[in-house]
């Protein structure tokens, strides 16, 4: 009894943890959106409606360009369209590629690869499952390519004997450790993301670090919500 | 198909080749069929839908040599369209007319491309000029063409 | 035990719900800036890079007034910028006022206040309760005002003998029915909210319909999330 009390406070506290990172990822666009675009824009509207100049459009072109280029960060920051329109396959391999890429210290050495050897259709899943499967994929692939020094990440898409889908991401880094100074948000957000698809979620040690997530063959046509 | 817009563009030209643009922005597809009727004297006749589905339902009739194609629509999307279009007509040249900026939508786009057919791939910031020249090179020459504004990674 | 194992199931769907209506706000916003202001800069783009005409400054001081307009309405809704410049007590005040005016069959004739008879301060709370409290407000508000066709709506923001925070949204309307054909996707992330705070809500039927949100006062420094 203590320890469902205990796994019932566990649900809480990630879920309260999970909602409020959500929020901040929303507040976040808003500000991005409040310094850079409108303060961008404000200041050409005053540029253009001032009749004692000639509208010089090379600087007008100039900040529309700018404007447009970081909505479109900002957008493709809040949307996962390669989730969209492209798939789960395509959007872990982009988001892999861009990760192991934009990360100085591994982008000259680390090697990726994503391999798909099952027939479960993932993009076949209901969304708001499909949506918390490729969460999880991003986090595990943002930590093995800043936190395992890794020269190699893996992720590779299976399945079980019993239907269940397997997502596994391996590096061969310096392996796991719950170091207790680090904030383990992104952990926690995942283990949390989890449990409210009812799938599993395990972190193992094998010299680098394997995290594998289960998402059994009932939760795969999507669970009450 | 009463939701189709047509314009005979050019009935009275030698030519007859059809075009289908799908797009859900009205203005957008203003500035593309006007666009093609100057730069475009190849093409008798453009039809404009709204949304990937009536693209799709259009394309059937297998008239359509080029197509020009929208990313983000509501309904089915321009990935999902350019998928069927493919499916039946593998021949069928296809410019990508897009908001999306980052090389990741292109390398998902070369992944759904049959092995023989021409597509292009454009910002909907590109200039009249070079949108002109892309509309050439890919739905008349059956070139491969992308806009050189794609951020790479 | 099964009593608390459906405990634990109704936390599990309402947090994930919760969590995928987030997800779903921000995509929300993402495509609004899509659908809109970028596609509003570009079209303005090709005008003012098209050398063969003129540029029109009141078409171009048009078009970015629009756009700064669709921007400031993006950002307000994604950052509770009244709650975090001006405090909760006015940006429920806030709230309300908007919520009853844009209402087009309530704004003729409805009242609205709001009653702040408590010493405890709201803003002196950690950001994710506060956030919290704010959002299960909004949502009463917004149900008061869209469902009970009351004549009168009252914030009321008080404590009890225990030194919890009250808040309590009441309206003279037509008493609270839980529709089964409605989505209900409201209540059941308040609910879920003021769990995820260790706080309790209740729904009372008076004529019209009270919303109560009762913060212990241990809740009301944070509770471990
Ligand atoms: N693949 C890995 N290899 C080695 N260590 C890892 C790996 N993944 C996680 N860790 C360790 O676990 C810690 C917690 O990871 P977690 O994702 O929770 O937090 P974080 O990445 O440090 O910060 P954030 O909250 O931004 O994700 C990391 O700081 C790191 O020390
Ligand atoms: N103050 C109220 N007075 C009368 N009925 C109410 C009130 N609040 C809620 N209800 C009833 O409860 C139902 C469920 O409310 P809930 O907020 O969950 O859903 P909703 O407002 O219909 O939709 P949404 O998910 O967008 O909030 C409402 O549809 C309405 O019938
Ligand atoms: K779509
Ligand atoms: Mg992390
Ligand atoms: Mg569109
Ligand atoms: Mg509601």
């Amino acid at each position: 009894r203590s320890e469902m009390q205990s796994r019932e406070e566990g649900l809480r506290q990630g879920a309260s943890s999970l909602t409020q990172a959500l929020e901040q990822e929303r507040q976040r666009i808003g500000m991005d959106l409040h310094d850079q675009t409108l303060a961008d824009l404000t200041r050409l509207l005053r540029v253009v409606t001032n009749d004692a100049h000639d509208i010089d459009r090379a600087y007008v072109g100039d900040t529309l360009t700018t404007c447009i280029h970081d909505l479109r960060r900002i957008i493709d920051e809040a949307v996962p369209s390669q989730l969209e329109l492209f798939g789960f396959v395509h959007a872990v391999s982009t988001h892999l590629q861009k990760a192991a890429s934009a990360d100085r210290f591994a982008a000259e050495t680390l090697t990726t690869t994503v391999e798909n050897r099952t027939s479960i259709d993932i993009d076949a899943m209901c969304s708001p499952v499909r949506t918390a499967i490729y969460r999880i994929t991003q986090e595990a692939i943002n930590n093995a390519v800043s936190h395992a020094g890794a020269s190699n990440i893996v992720v590779s898409i299976g399945d079980d004997a019993a239907g269940a889908l397997t997502i596994c991401v391996r590096d061969n880094g310096r392996g796991f450790s719950r170091r207790l100074n680090s904030r383990q948000s992104g952990l926690m957000h995942m283990e949390t993301r989890a449990r409210l698809i009812l799938a599993d979620l395990k972190i193992t040690d094998h010299g680098g670090t394997w995290v594998t997530l289960t998402v059994p063959q009932s939760a795969q046509t999507g669970v009450p919500i | 198909m009463g939701d189709a817009d047509r314009a005979a563009i050019r009935p009275d030209r030698g030519s007859d080749m059809k075009l289908l643009i799908v797009e859900d922005d009205q203005f957008h597809a203003s500035f593309m069929v006007e666009t093609v009727g100057d730069i475009l004297p190849e093409v008798s006749e453009i039809t404009h839908v709204a949304d990937g589905d009536k693209g799709e339902e259009e394309a059937k009739s297998g008239d359509y040599p080029a197509v020009i194609l929208d990313l983000q629509m509501p309904g089915r999307n321009g990935v999902e369209a350019a998928r069927t279009i493919w499916a039946a007509h593998p021949e069928t040249r296809i410019l990508f007319w897009s908001n999306y900026a980052d090389e990741a939508y292109l390398r998902g786009i070369t992944t759904i491309v049959p092995e023989t057919s021409a597509y292009g791939y454009v910002l909907k910031t590109t200039s009249a000029n070079r949108l002109g020249l892309a509309l050439r090179a890919v739905l008349i020459e059956g070139q491969i063409m992308v806009d050189r504004e794609i951020n790479r990674y």
